[in-house]
């Protein structure tokens, strides 16, 4: 029950929000992200005898086609909802420093996108699922297209429109392949999926009908275009739910609902997948070395980022998925922190453009420090959180093809030039005019950024724990996708 | 050759030449004469068919009151002066091409249905008014006063759509 | 004024009245039947046609018809174109000329001067007998009979010929 | 078909033709003396004794005027208009019954040209067709005052029609036919005795209402006064035959006196009995059938002659009606009126069905 | 009663109807005047009833005719509203020519 | 049946009332009206019977979109009072023709003989035409009636040719005799191939599938709004389900004879409509090709006949019917206030009236099959549909299609939340307001449970 109500939570909150008015739609947003939260951990699985007990319920819901309202958290689930449920009021968090115009229904869309996130992750209903999935999408639009940062109107509306008929266009595809899933089973529920045997020619088809969906929220090259722009475009805080969290859908549904679903069209197609995904990784680490505006910069280094999971996840190997879900947490932490940073930046300066600025670090020591933390974790610094997650993640790679790795190995290289480059440039050297007034981190931020380190640092240290949830799921995802 | 092929020729030379010369005529009203001679061509057949009833009823309706119709609105709007503009060659060709074209193959397609048995006997009384009114006001009374409902609207609308409006437009 | 709406000079005026009309009315059938009745009546009346050829009227004594110049009890012509009849003509309808008498002449015309010619213009003449007033002669009178109709507007000026009295009328005209 | 057929069906056509043609000539005759009784007057009387011979003198101006075609792109309508409705006038005549059954010869000679099933509709449909003529004409002589006769003439008749035929509904309820020697002979004799109660049996003291509706129809069908709008000289100058001359103009005439002798025949045929006559049962089983038929045409004649000395009658009592008040009456007075006879009667006979 | 239909094959007939109806088809595509395309109309509408006519005949069933009167109850009903929009049109731009009316056409 | 009679006597009571002189009345009464005869259809559900000697049927299929079309009617007449304000001493007329229209949209529905279908088809036509036509002095409007008409009666024409022929084949003009002919005769003659054919040409010129639909757009935009939102719920919709019903029961064993053909259509029309779609400027015209692609998933559930798709077909009708008329209700309110049909007049609707912009953007979403909207879930039954019968192909175009179809969707949308405008008086009659609400509420609710609907049939 308490999953339930996890997941309507935000929801609830969503219309409180909007009824609160305008002056007060920040902190009731704030509440309901902090309860949602708070609801998560006490909805952690409980360990049976060192058996991980997944939590399930079931609710029929719609006769024709049948469709329950059926969830499930287990390990792998509740690390995501975990990572969604810290994030969003995180990124609430941030936005307190800033005049919003029409709050109520910014938080409120903040928050009915937290429904559709939870709800993508914890279904266990293939229909269900495409609901919460396109119902995600349609918050994210409204926030970025009402309150993107870009003056350019025109530019912005087609930007945001790009993600979304992208996204809409994948997922439509996904439906129909659920559709003919569902013509197959007479069921949307995962397991009758699960143990679904269809000919390798069905399979090899689906697999793309899935796959173009969820390529298209990762995003895998050469599915990735509308990002960099979208990110540019959307509000900061838009920005760090796309990349924190909304990557995570389809890196999750490529576990959840598509490797162990079609195994064989997986087979068919997993060489070309990873050379895509090996390609994004480099492209991605490339394109963003030579960038100027830090928002994009981020987004192809975030572009990197994925396309290294998504090749980790189609290795097929247990390291690989490992590396894959402590690389989408630890993921999650890193681009929320730069996005933060790159807010801030753009907050006081007016400006996300690299080379006009420089030096902040001598009028904000503060901030420089912290940033620089969020830097190294990115660049897989070890004892921090991505260390771990690239290094299995490459190892996975590596036990399927050697050389594949090796180019993929490069991304760390590449990471690091690009982003101390734009450390260097943007908080070292002289101060400029447009960073000269640069105000420091006040408390509010500062204490947002620690809960970050905080995080960054103890999976880090300590991935322990977090192997013990995920493990089962893990192993469990890996048998199906290998029958 | 009995005389009723006879008449069944000529009455359906008259009815396609009307009917052509209907389409190709310049001017309007003259082609509301050959569709009218049309019409009666076709009431023949019906004669010949023995549907007496209807023959008289399609005079009525269609030459009586529909064509007339049509010479009035003509009349009313002065189109005598044969002022039409033709479309446009090729659209001409089209159409001519278009018909033709759909002519023949229902032609061609209906001249395959020979399977359709002669019947031995015709029963003459089908088409009296008795037997029609009991069919129509037994099997098919509802649609008989659905029509009513339609006659009904279409009244209501040609009067609204052809009473001039009396206060000025403003 | 107060009655002046209610003034009849042919004492046969009726009100305009626009009040509705009852039931029996508004059929008009009453009505109509009642009409139909009075054309009937009028079917069977006796007939006021009189068939002129055949038939005449009686002329009324103060009659007044197609002129004629008069001769006197010698056949002579009384007109001494004088001109008095075309003043006074209201409308205008008298053209004369007039001629001295010849000598021999004597016979036919009664003064020394005559009309030449003497023309009435019949369709302008509106048969008023003002001419025959203001002759001093005598010459000129209104008879009982009727212009006779013409197929041409020529015909209907009267010359002399037709307007100057026959000879054989003249023992008649004397008495 | 044999021969004797053909010949007895021919010369009933000649005679009915001779004869229509010879009563609407004397109906144009008759309407000059009759006009001219009715306003205490003598009317026609030279030509021939009495003025017989006038309609002959008529008919001799009527071709030696000049036959002038005015200024129309439309010739052959122009000349095709009093043709057309001429023609209709006169098929209709071929539809009705003039008498009962004459056995000459040893054969029944039907008095109708032919008797059809749907005699009514047959008249109907042809006279439905009448008004091209009148419109076709009115159009085709290119004058505004022919063009607004004929639009006025196919209004009134479209709109006239409709209240006509709903009269005359009620009347086929109760005749169950729409052959005319079938209603005819349903009106046998005067009084009907085989119901309970006797009754009259002619439908005019059956149907009244139908009998003035239909008669009022009839009045604006053949364009009589006081419906005589189309062609009312003192507002359209004449109307749709303003520019005929010579015997066109006859023809226009002379059709108008044809529906006038057809639509008197049919008063007399559908609502006075036709050729029925009180006692003529009697007459057929004292002086033979065929004399008895003869009367019945004799009756018939009768009953449609005063027909037409009705219209004359009345076309000297009753003011021409403005056009608005003639739509009204027709739409909003007549068709209803028709229709509530309609249901009137219907409540009877299933009353008396049961 | 011998069928007509051994005189004058109902194959004919189908010919017959259908020329009529091509014809109707061929004036609502070649004429620009609305009145004559409305004819046209009128004109197809006869050749079916022509052809209904017949097959109730060769069928010896009544609903076929029966049939017809709906047809021309509806034709009646379609002539009335048709040229009453037509007099609509006329009075805004006196014209009855479909290519004219081009004022929707973007 | 009942439905059927009742609502004729609502047109005749509507202009009773009026000759009473009590117009004021009319609207509520017919509104009243509407609502008791919605009962009463209910009332009828699991029945199966015939009445009139198989004129008539009734059964969950003709009870179920009787309803639809009642509550279309419903809200047709509820925004009619106010729409036609200006002419108000027309007032009855117009009802009682938007009334007749209803009634020739029900025949449609629950006929059971092919007498009342070709009735019932022109009697919506032809009250269709009269009301794109209403419109006296403005000229779109009259071409729009023309246009309508002329396209309308020539398709009337092969619709008769089509029964005609099907009558000289099977004898019949009732759905039983046809059917019952049709199981006898398993290979019936080319008269009946020809006859189907022109049926099928028929009901796709009326339910302007491409490419027969050159009329459409035309129509749409020069009709009274009004009339348009009539033209595009309930005359396609009542087009529809005649075209399953007739299809269904009388003409399967020619069925896959024309498969083809009609999937060709529905694909046309799918790619037609949508991309034709994509750059108009007024929203009505766009909405009229927006209507033209949902005909074209329509087809869809009928290209599927062989299944029992009459869920879907009902589903996907009722979606359709609530959004297009929360739609056009709303252009009915902005082009009263902006003056202008242009998609341009929505600019800055989200700041100005925010409840107002949402509903539409609702609406829009669910038009453009947006989940969690009743939309989505018509779509996924269309598509559900199709790939059981296996026309997977054509279901992958209508899902690329209905990929374009959001980028005009959202034309408004983004019109709506990021243009600027003027500010201006913005007004709104209470019953608009009642009628989106509804709509956008039904959309919401059959979002969330589709099966209450959908499991109907």
């Amino acid at each position: 029950m308490l999953v339930v109500i996890t997941l309507f939570l935000p929801l609830l909150f969503a219309l409180l929000t909007f009824l609160s008015g305008n002056r007060y739609a920040k902190y009731v947003a704030l509440a309901g992200g902090a309860a949602t939260f708070i609801a998560c951990v006490l909805l952690k699985p409980i360990f049976v005898s060192g058996q991980l007990q997944p939590i399930a319920v079931s609710y029929p819901w719609i006769a024709n086609p049948v469709v329950n309202f059926a969830l499930s958290l287990d390990g792998l689930s509740f690390v995501l909802v975990a990572l969604t449920t810290f994030l969003v009021p995180f990124i609430i968090g941030t936005t307190f420093g800033k005049e919003i115009d029409n709050a109520k229904a910014f938080y409120s869309l903040i928050l009915l996108m937290e429904f559709g996130l939870l709800g993508v992750f914890l279904a266990a209903d293939g229909f269900l699922y495409y609901i919460f999935w396109e119902l995600a999408l349609i918050p994210i639009y409204f926030i970025a297209l009402i309150w993107g940062e870009n003056k350019d109107r025109e530019f912005r509306n087609r930007a945001i429109f790009k993600f979304f008929i992208y996204t809409l266009a994948g997922s439509l595809f996904m439906l129909l392949g659920f559709i003919y899933l569902y013509q197959s089973t007479g069921s949307f529920s995962i397991s009758a999926l699960y143990n679904l045997n269809l000919s390798d020619t069905e399979q090899s088809v689906l697999f793309w009908a899935f796959f173009v969906a969820f390529a298209i929220k990762i995003p895998v090259f050469p599915f990735h275009t509308w990002q960099p722009e979208t990110y540019k475009e959307a509000p900061s805080a838009g920005t760090m739910l796309l990349s924190g969290i909304m990557l995570k859908m389809g890196l999750y549904s490529l576990l959840r609902w598509l490797l162990p679903v079609l195994p064989h069209g997986v087979m068919l197609w997993t060489p070309l997948v990873i050379v895509l995904a090996v390609i994004g990784v480099i492209y991605g680490s490339v394109i963003a070395v030579k960038q100027d505006n830090l928002k994009k910069l981020l987004a192809y280094s975030s572009f990197a980022h994925v396309g290294l999971i998504t090749a980790g996840i189609f290795a097929l190997t247990r390291e690989g998925f490992q590396g894959a879900t402590v690389q989408m947490f630890a993921h999650g932490f890193n681009v929320v922190g730069l996005f933060f940073a790159a807010e801030i930046i753009l907050q006081r300066t007016g400006t996300l453009s690299i080379s006009q600025l420089g030096g902040i670090r001598n009028v904000a020591p503060k901030f420089a420090t912290v940033f620089m933390v969020v830097v190294l974790a990115s660049v897989a610094l070890p004892t921090t959180n991505a260390f771990i997650g690239e290094f299995l993640l490459l190892f996975g790679v590596y036990e399927y093809n050697t050389w594949l790795s090796v180019i993929a190995g490069l991304t760390i290289i590449l990471g690091a030039v690009y982003m101390l480059r734009m450390y260097q440039l943007v908080m070292l050297g002289e101060t400029n005019d447009t960073t000269a007034g640069f105000r420091d981190l006040n408390s509010r931020e500062l204490l947002l950024f620690a809960l970050l380190i905080i995080g960054i640092f103890q999976l880090g240290l300590a991935p322990k724990m977090f192997m013990t949830y995920v493990q089962p799921s893990l192993d469990l995802i890996l048998n199906y996708s290998l029958r | 050759m009995s005389l009723t092929l006879i008449a069944f020729l000529f009455l359906s030379l008259v009815a396609v030449f009307c009917g052509l010369m209907t389409v190709l005529s310049k001017n309007p009203i003259h082609s509301v004469i050959y569709l009218i001679g049309c019409f009666f061509a076709i009431a023949g057949h019906y004669l010949l068919l023995n549907a007496q009833f209807l023959a008289v009823v399609h005079i009525i309706v269609y030459a009586g009151a529909i064509m007339v119709l049509f010479l009035f609105t003509l009349m009313l709007m002065n189109l005598n002066k044969e002022s039409e503009k033709h479309k446009a060659a090729i659209a001409r060709i089209g159409a001519v091409i278009a018909a033709g074209a759909m002519m023949l193959v229902l032609v061609a397609v209906l001249k395959r249905a020979d399977s359709l048995a002669i019947p031995s006997t015709q029963n003459i009384a089908i088409g009296t008014i008795e037997n029609l009114g009991r069919v129509l006001l037994n099997e098919y009374l509802f649609p008989f006063e659905f029509a009513s409902v339609l006659l009904l609207s279409a009244m209501i609308g040609a009067v609204l759509l052809a009473k001039k409006d009396h206060q000025k437009a403003a | 004024m107060a009655d002046f709406k209610s003034l009849s000079l042919s004492g046969r005026k009726k009100d305009v009245s626009d009040k509705d009309m009852t039931f029996m009315e508004k059929l008009y059938l009453p009505a109509i039947a009642k009409g139909m009745g009075i054309t009937l009546r009028h079917f069977f009346k006796p007939k006021v046609t009189i068939q002129y050829p055949e038939q005449k009227r009686e002329f009324s004594p103060i009659f007044r018809g197609r002129h004629i110049l008069m001769r006197d009890e010698n056949g002579a012509e009384r007109c001494t174109a004088c001109g008095l009849c075309a003043l006074s003509c209201p409308a205008e309808a008298i053209t004369m000329t007039s001629s001295e008498r010849k000598k021999g002449e004597e016979h036919l015309y009664r003064e020394e001067k005559y009309a030449d010619t003497y023309e009435i213009n019949m369709l302008r003449c509106i048969f008023c007998g003002l001419c025959e007033e203001a002759c001093p002669k005598e010459a000129i009178f209104l008879t009982q009979d009727m212009a006779p109709a013409d197929y041409k507007r020529e015909g209907f000026i009267y010359g002399k010929e037709k307007l100057v009295m026959k000879m054989e009328d003249i023992k008649s005209n004397t008495k | 078909m044999d021969l004797g057929f053909v010949i007895e069906k021919s010369a009933i056509i000649l005679v009915i033709f001779a004869i229509t043609m010879l009563i609407a000539l004397y109906s144009t005759f008759g309407e000059r003396v009759f006009a001219s009784y009715f306003q205490d007057r003598l009317g026609p009387n030279r030509a021939g004794p009495g003025g017989l011979l006038q309609p002959l003198a008529d008919g001799v101006k009527m071709f030696t005027k000049e036959d002038f075609i005015p200024e129309t792109p439309n010739k052959f309508l122009f000349i095709f208009g009093p043709f057309l409705f001429m023609t209709t006038a006169l098929i209709t005549s071929s539809v009705i019954p003039w008498g009962d059954t004459l056995t000459l010869f040893g054969r029944e000679v039907k008095l109708q040209a032919a008797d059809i099933n749907v005699a009514i509709l047959f008249v109907f449909g042809v006279v439905s067709i009448g008004v091209y003529g009148i419109m076709l004409g009115g159009w085709a002589s290119n004058n505004k005052f022919s063009l607004l006769g004929a639009v006025r003439a196919s209004s009134q008749m479209i709109s006239y029609e409709v209240a006509m035929g709903l009269s005359i509904i009620a009347v086929l309820m109760m005749t169950g036919t729409l052959s005319l020697r079938g209603i005819v002979e349903q009106q046998h004799g005067f009084i009907d005795w085989s119901g309970n109660i006797p009754w009259f049996s002619w439908n005019v003291f059956k149907q009244p209402v139908a009998f003035i509706i239909f008669l009022v129809c009839a009045f604006a069908e053949t364009n009589r006064t006081p419906f005589d709008l189309p062609e009312c000289e003192s507002e359209l100058v004449g109307g749709y035959h303003t520019e005929y001359s010579s015997m066109k103009l006859g023809f226009y005439l002379f059709a108008e006196y044809i529906n006038m002798f057809i639509s008197s025949a049919l008063i007399s045929l559908l609502f006075f009995g036709g050729f029925n006559y009180p006692g003529m049962d009697w007459v057929a089983h004292n002086l033979g059938g065929n004399l008895a038929t003869l009367v019945g045409v004799g009756v018939m004649f009768t009953k449609t002659l005063f027909g037409i000395f009705f219209y004359m009658w009345v076309r000297w009592t009753v003011p021409r009606f403005r056009y608005d008040q003639l739509m009204n009456l027709g739409w909003k007075i007549l068709i209803p009126l028709a229709i509530l006879n309609i249901l009137i009667t219907g409540f009877v006979i299933i009353l008396n069905g049961n | 009663m011998e069928s007509i239909f051994n005189i004058v094959p109902i194959q004919y007939y189908i010919f017959i109807s259908a020329v009529l109806f091509c014809i109707g088809i061929l004036g609502v595509l070649f004429r620009r005047n609305s009145i004559i395309i409305f004819m046209s109309i009128e004109l197809m509408l006869n050749a079916v009833n022509l052809l209904l006519v017949a097959f109730s005949t060769y069928h010896n069933d009544a609903s076929g005719q029966v049939f017809v009167f709906f047809v021309m109850a509806v034709a009646a009903a379609e002539v009335a509203v048709g040229l009453a929009i037509l007099v609509t049109i006329f009075r805004n731009v006196h014209t009855v020519d479909i290519d004219e009316l081009k004022s929707l056409k973007n | 049946m009942k439905t059927l009679i009742y609502t004729s006597a609502l047109g005749f009571i509507c202009m009773i009332v009026e000759m009473l002189n009590m117009r004021r009345y009319i609207v509520p009464v017919a509104v009243t009206g509407l609502a008791v005869i919605f009962g009463l259809n209910i009332l009828d559900w699991g029945l199966a019977e015939s009445h009139f000697n198989g004129m008539l049927v009734t059964d969950n299929f003709s009870v179920a979109f009787s309803g639809l079309l009642l509550l279309i009617g419903f809200f047709i007449v509820l925004l009619s009072g106010h729409f036609y304000k200006n002419e108000e001493s027309k007032l009855s007329d117009y009802l009682a023709i938007i009334l007749f229209t209803l009634v020739g949209a029900l025949a449609m529905v629950s006929f059971g003989n092919v007498a009342m279908f070709y009735l019932g088809i022109e009697l919506l036509s032809i009250s269709l035409y009269i009301l794109a036509g209403s419109k006296k002095k403005d000229l779109r409007s009259n071409e729009a009636g023309m246009k309508y008409f002329l396209m309308g009666s020539f398709a009337s024409g092969i619709l008769l040719f089509g029964i005609t022929l099907i009558y000289g084949e099977t004898a019949s003009f009732s759905l039983q005799g046809i059917a019952s002919y049709m199981t006898a005769h398993p290979s019936p003659s080319v008269l009946f191939y020809v006859g189907v054919g022109m049926i099928l040409i028929a009901m796709l010129f009326k339910v302007s599938a491409a490419p027969f639909h050159f009329w459409a757009p035309d129509v749409y935009e020069g009709s009274p709004t009004l009339t348009t939102a009539m033209m595009a719920t309930l005359a396609k919709i009542a087009a529809f389900a005649a075209f399953y019903r007739l299809f269904s029961t009388c003409f399967i064993p020619a069925y896959p004879a024309f498969a083809w053909m009609l999937s060709t259509v529905a694909a046309l029309t799918l790619i037609i409509g949508n991309l034709s779609a994509l750059h108009q400027d007024s929203f009505k015209r766009m909405l009229a090709f927006s209507g033209i692609s949902h005909a074209g998933y329509l087809l869809l559930g009928i290209l599927s006949l062989y299944g029992k798709t009459d869920q879907a077909i009902f589903f996907y009708s009722f979606a359709y019917a609530v959004a297009s008329l929360a739609a056009f209700a709303m252009a009915i309110v902005v082009a009263a206030n902006a003056g202008s049909e242009k998609i341009e007049a929505f600019n800055g609707l989200g700041k100005r009236k925010p409840y107002l912009a949402f509903a539409l953007t609702i609406a829009m979403l669910s038009m453009a099959g947006i989940p969690p909207f009743a939309g989505f879930f018509a779509k996924y039954y269309i598509f559900s549909e199709a790939v059981r019968n296996g026309h997977v192909w054509i279901t992958v175009v209508a899902v690329l299609a209905s990929i374009v179809a959001v980028f005009y969707y959202f034309k408004v949308i983004v019109a709506m939340y990021t243009k600027e405008s003027a500010e201006t008086a913005f007004e709104i009659k209470p019953a608009y307001l009642l009628v989106i609400t509804i709509c956008v509420l039904l959309t919401i609710l059959f979002g969330l449970f589709p099966s209450q609907l959908a499991n109907l049939l």
